[in-house]
């Protein structure tokens, strides 16, 4: 794995460590989306939310690292567990928290919900609920980019069971085959629903699975933003150049279950797994390079939990405050206004 | 007799059905450890073990290939799709091979599997995850297509499907899985391809099927209040369709509503509707009118899918349109 | 007027739009180098080049999502399928993201493509490759779908679904590919939407689209010497179905033929038979019939195939039917 | 490459040849497949066959050299290239020319044509037509054997433009996850239709790609039916040993065009390339073979050469005289007469 750091007891200075003057708006994200997620939860129990909810508990560092690493013009699509990049994305707390509400004023008009995070202004290009239907769309704005000359670049989110299905081939193939400037992540959090890694694929170094398309596989620790956004800057340096997809297998774990319905442990995978996991937990590894740089302390930390917390808080009152989508919107946005 | 949810009756069904058969088997994606998405085979596989209850990886188009070819050399294969919106992947396996290769073959190959899974919307799970889609398949020789919407004909129509030599599509409600009622214990066997009264009326039929028979029986009950006494009837199976149970209906009642989940344009009620209109025209008091899904890709917010969705109040606006009652 | 194919009407329609606008580009399996399996693509890599006309590998469900994908970020794609039978691998993009990423995402990202290719059976090609999905498409709202029968509709109606903002399923026939008939020069673009009355008649209506409409015609000319008038409706696009265009018609002729060279169960026809009873009732002096595909898979064997096929004299027998002259 | 066999002057004795005991009867089979081919062809010409109709020309010592190694209870199925194979297996010659000929005495009773041969006595499970698409059932038949504890062995023919779609690798994960007793076979004849492998794959030696799907592949020379044979046996020997799958990457020349309607060459591909790859004609080595051995003469040639022409010509005449299947044969073989 590279860029995981040791822990060193004397405190170095912010100038040695990578990114070093970026880690509070890291920390500041990635604590956004860990309080986001554990306020949809209890809104979800309340029903509040509805549907299909999956939560991105654990996996923070990954949505923070690669957003760090892109342009505002370059593109994002993920799967449903995607409330995450939305966020690190630049989609507003409020934004998000009503789409999952439901309501008007959601990213998606209150149309989407949980699965189906849009803002086209972001480029951030969906929330897709089909096991790996993301993939050849990642392809495809990678297409559209060297079609039309840009330098932007496309990156692609999925879980590690999504590279099981035939999207992840067809798509692989043919962004090698075509030197498209297309980052794929596989977020490679162990499961897939009740389904380990071991249980589904014939081989499970993920990464590996890049020679066959032609293109670098890199195994990053993905509770390290700092390893995350390192990797990413080296792939996205790669497709600005031209020279092509590169495949990221970044290894995290899911802190929480599959989606609400699912316990965070005690079928699939036992409490001691759980456990173990939540050992390299993506916040507390970075306020520790933090604190051993002196940029963090006690009072720091409260201030940035509070700035957070008023944040969500915010969200929610927002959403609950709301209307719901106009009844006659039911069948607009079905087809083009008019055709050009 | 016991009552079961429509979930427990499908999984009794399954356990006696490989209890009775060997060369059954049930495979597809969270169906053995983790006992199913929607625990529909709860405990096969600590009875059947791993061989005969098969976890797989996300691969809907390969497992289905997988049945599929296995259904080919004799083997009775229950393909699990965790719901029917992920079987588009798989859709070129059952249009292209399973319902095909009998013909193909000239008659040497047969295909006798069960696709099963929860088809049609749930509750806010938006566009992706809310489709119906059995006109489709009922649109293709070959297959058959079968929709209990009670526990008893789950059970009934399962086990008459794992039985039955052909390629079967057989379509449960999520939204039903938690329905009780009455179920036979043991041999309780539906056939395929006849419908079933599930009230009995003589003013208006109601054809319906899967999640529009509840609804359909409550707006019976308010049409009642109303002295219009409707006929349900619950085609069960959609392929082959029962055309003379309706057509008998129709003879009686003379107007009829044909209710369904899914989507307007060439759904289930079209061909009902072209059925009835051809072979009982002269009974027909009123134009036929369907009750269906609004013509939108299911949105997420609460109070637009209730407006998308058929449900009683609009089965109860059309039938009273039908006997010009509106 | 120029007298064209109907390959070379679409190959017009192709080079014309990517003319005027360079966001148009042309991806499928041998649509470049091999200048198109049908030849639909002739000379278009030699005049804009492989970043334009583009050879994609066998990969149906990774091509059809990459044009997806680049028509969500504003190009405008047109994806060959070498036949539609190919499509039902790709379906899932189709489906589940061009026709829904404009509501999923609340109307921010429209989806303006066109997947086109030969649909229908052709001669001989068996059952896998023998397939009119037409019905299907038709089903899911978010879609449009377009079929011209003649050279002129093929050029007009490609034009208007490139320049459309929406996804459109562009169905052509492999049997129709060399139809010859006067293609207007230039900008010759047909709305998208409007049925066509390919035949004028008093006594009975003959509706019909894609590979039935010659037929239709023919039978119509038969039916003539019968002194039966028929009025021949070619649909050209599916969805949005053309409803005032034959209620306008059935008004007229009260009698109703609906051919199509699809299956029966929920096809194009129930829905225009839907649409009929529903609308017309009180016009109609007969049940409407139908004329459709033998409902099984096509059988390899010539004559067998000719007896499962939608034709001329069973447009002719059905049309004596309508017309009690049977 | 393995087993290519550099020709000697010197006669050697057929006990050092491996299955030179063999060589005969697959010269034969390569002349019957040669024969009928050509023969096939003509008929096309002429509208005795109809719809497409794919030769299985310069590839025959695949089905001949795979076939030599599969016991009569195993299963085979193939693409809509598949008339050599069908042959190999043990289909007649006129149950396969009637079925071209759409007649009710063909294999599949005239309902399958040129793309669809069965025969279940055979364990021939097709003849598909969509690309990829009998790779699953591959596995399928492969997961039958396994599931009843049979040594049953699976062998899956397929050209190499078929490694790029999903079916490919969604069945060659679950059988290298499963270790199914399955034998995949890449027939790569170096173009899809018009189109390159090179300009198909981004990644062209094919047979790496098992890596992915813990199985392991092989690179034969396709031309060599020795070659073929003795990869196969080893696959073989290996899936009915329980350990597993095998991905045999067989590179062959197509001598023909890709259907009825593509010619030889001149458009993707140019007449010397052609000419070239015809230098390797599968049927002269083994012929080089056998005269080196002393085991064939012109004599002997001959003589097979007309008994396979006897063959040809019987399976045509049987074909032109069997009835086309009667007409209310249309509605019948959809559904099964009965359930049990
Ligand atoms: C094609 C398809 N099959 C099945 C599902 C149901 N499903 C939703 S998420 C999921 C597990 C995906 O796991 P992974 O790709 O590892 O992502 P994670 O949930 O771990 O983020 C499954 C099986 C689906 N949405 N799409
Ligand atoms: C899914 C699908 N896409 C496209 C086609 C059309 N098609 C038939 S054969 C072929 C080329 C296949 O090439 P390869 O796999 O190398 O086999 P070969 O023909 O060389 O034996 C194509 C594109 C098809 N039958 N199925
Ligand atoms: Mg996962
Ligand atoms: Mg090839």
């Amino acid at each position: 794995m590279s860029g995981t750091s040791e822990r060193t007891n004397r405190k170095r200075a912010s100038s040695d460590a990578p990114f070093a003057d970026q880690y509070r708006d890291w920390l500041r994200m990635m604590l956004l989306i860990r309080r986001f997620e554990e306020r949809a939860g209890e809104a979800y129990a309340v029903g509040q939310i509805g549907g299909f909810c999956h939560l991105y508990i654990g996996q923070e560092a990954i949505a923070v690292g690669t957003m760090a690493a892109l342009r505002p013009d370059d593109y994002v699509v993920s799967a449903y567990r995607e409330h995450g990049q939305a966020l690190a994305r630049g989609m507003t707390a409020r934004s998000v928290m009503a789409e999952l509400f439901g309501k008007a004023t959601g990213c998606s008009g209150g149309k989407g919900g949980s699965m189906h995070l849009f803002d086209i202004s972001l480029g951030f290009m969906g929330g897709h609920g089909i096991v790996g239907g993301q993939i050849p769309l990642g392809a495809g704005f990678a297409w559209a980019a060297k079609y039309r000359g840009t330098d932007q670049v496309s990156i692609c989110f999925f879980g590690e069971a999504a590279v099981n299905i035939g999207a992840f081939h067809e798509a692989l193939n043919m962004a090698g085959l075509w030197k498209l400037p297309a980052i794929f992540v596989i977020e490679n959090n162990g499961y897939g629903m009740g389904t380990s890694v071991a249980r589904a694929a014939a081989t499970t170094d993920l990464h590996t699975r890049a020679a066959s398309y032609a293109m670098p596989g890199v195994l990053v620790d993905g509770q390290d933003v700092v390893a995350v956004k390192e990797a990413t800057d080296a792939a996205v340096a790669r497709a600005r150049a031209g020279e092509g997809p590169t495949l990221l297998e970044i290894r995290t774990f899911r802190f929480v279950g599959h989606s609400m319905s699912d316990a965070a442990s005690g079928t699939y995978r036992s409490k001691e797994e759980l456990d173990e996991s939540r050992q390299r937990d993506p916040i507390a590894l970075l306020e520790a390079r933090m604190r051993d740089l002196g940029q963090l302390d006690d009072t720091g930390l409260e201030a940035l939990e509070a700035e957070v917390a008023a944040e969500v808080a915010d969200s929610v009152q927002f959403a609950e405050e709301s209307p719901d989508p106009s009844p006659d919107e039911l069948f607009n946005d079905v087809y083009a206004p008019e055709t050009r | 007799m016991a009552v079961l949810t429509y979930r427990d009756a499908l999984n009794e069904a399954l356990r006696e059905e490989m209890q009775r058969d060997p060369d059954v088997f049930l495979m597809g994606e969270e169906v053995a450890e983790y006992n199913g998405a929607y625990k529909v085979s709860r405990g096969l596989l600590d009875e059947f073990g791993p061989m005969r209850v098969v976890d797989t990886p996300i691969a809907e188009l390969g497992f289905t290939g997988i049945g599929v070819g296995a259904a080919m050399v004799g083997l009775r294969p229950v393909i699990e799709m965790m719901t029917w919106n992920f079987a588009l992947l798989a859709i070129d396996q059952i249009v292209n091979v399973a319902a095909k290769v009998r013909s193909m073959s000239g008659g040497q190959i047969g295909c006798p599997i069960v696709f099963r899974g929860p088809g049609g919307a749930a509750l806010q799970l938006g566009a992706q995850h809310s489709q119906a889609f059995e006109s489709w398949y009922a649109h293709i020789p070959g297959l058959k297509v079968v929709m209990p919407a009670t526990p008893a004909d789950a059970k009934g129509l399962l086990k008459a499907a794992i039985r039955d030599d052909n390629p079967v599509v057989f379509i449960e409600g999520e939204m039903l899985y938690n329905l009780k009622g009455e179920v036979p214990e043991g041999e309780h066997v539906v056939p395929i391809g006849v419908a079933d009264i599930k009230r009995a009326g003589r003013d208006v039929t109601i054809v319906c099927h899967s999640k529009t028979v509840m609804p359909a029986l409550n707006a019976a009950k308010t049409l009642a209040e109303q002295g219009i006494d409707a006929e349900v009837i619950d085609l069960r199976t959609i392929r082959p369709l029962d055309e003379q149970a309706i057509l008998t209906s129709v003879a009686k009642t003379n107007r009829v509503v044909v209710a369904e989940e899914g989507w307007r344009f060439a759904g289930v009620g079209a061909q009902v509707v072209d059925v009835i209109q051809r072979e009982a025209f002269d009974h027909l008091d009123a134009p036929v009118i369907r009750v269906h899904a609004a013509d939108v890709p299911m949105p997420y917010n609460k109070q637009l899918e209730r407006a998308a969705k058929a449900d009683a109040p609009k089965i109860v606006a059309a039938a009273l349109r039908v006997c010009y009652r509106d």
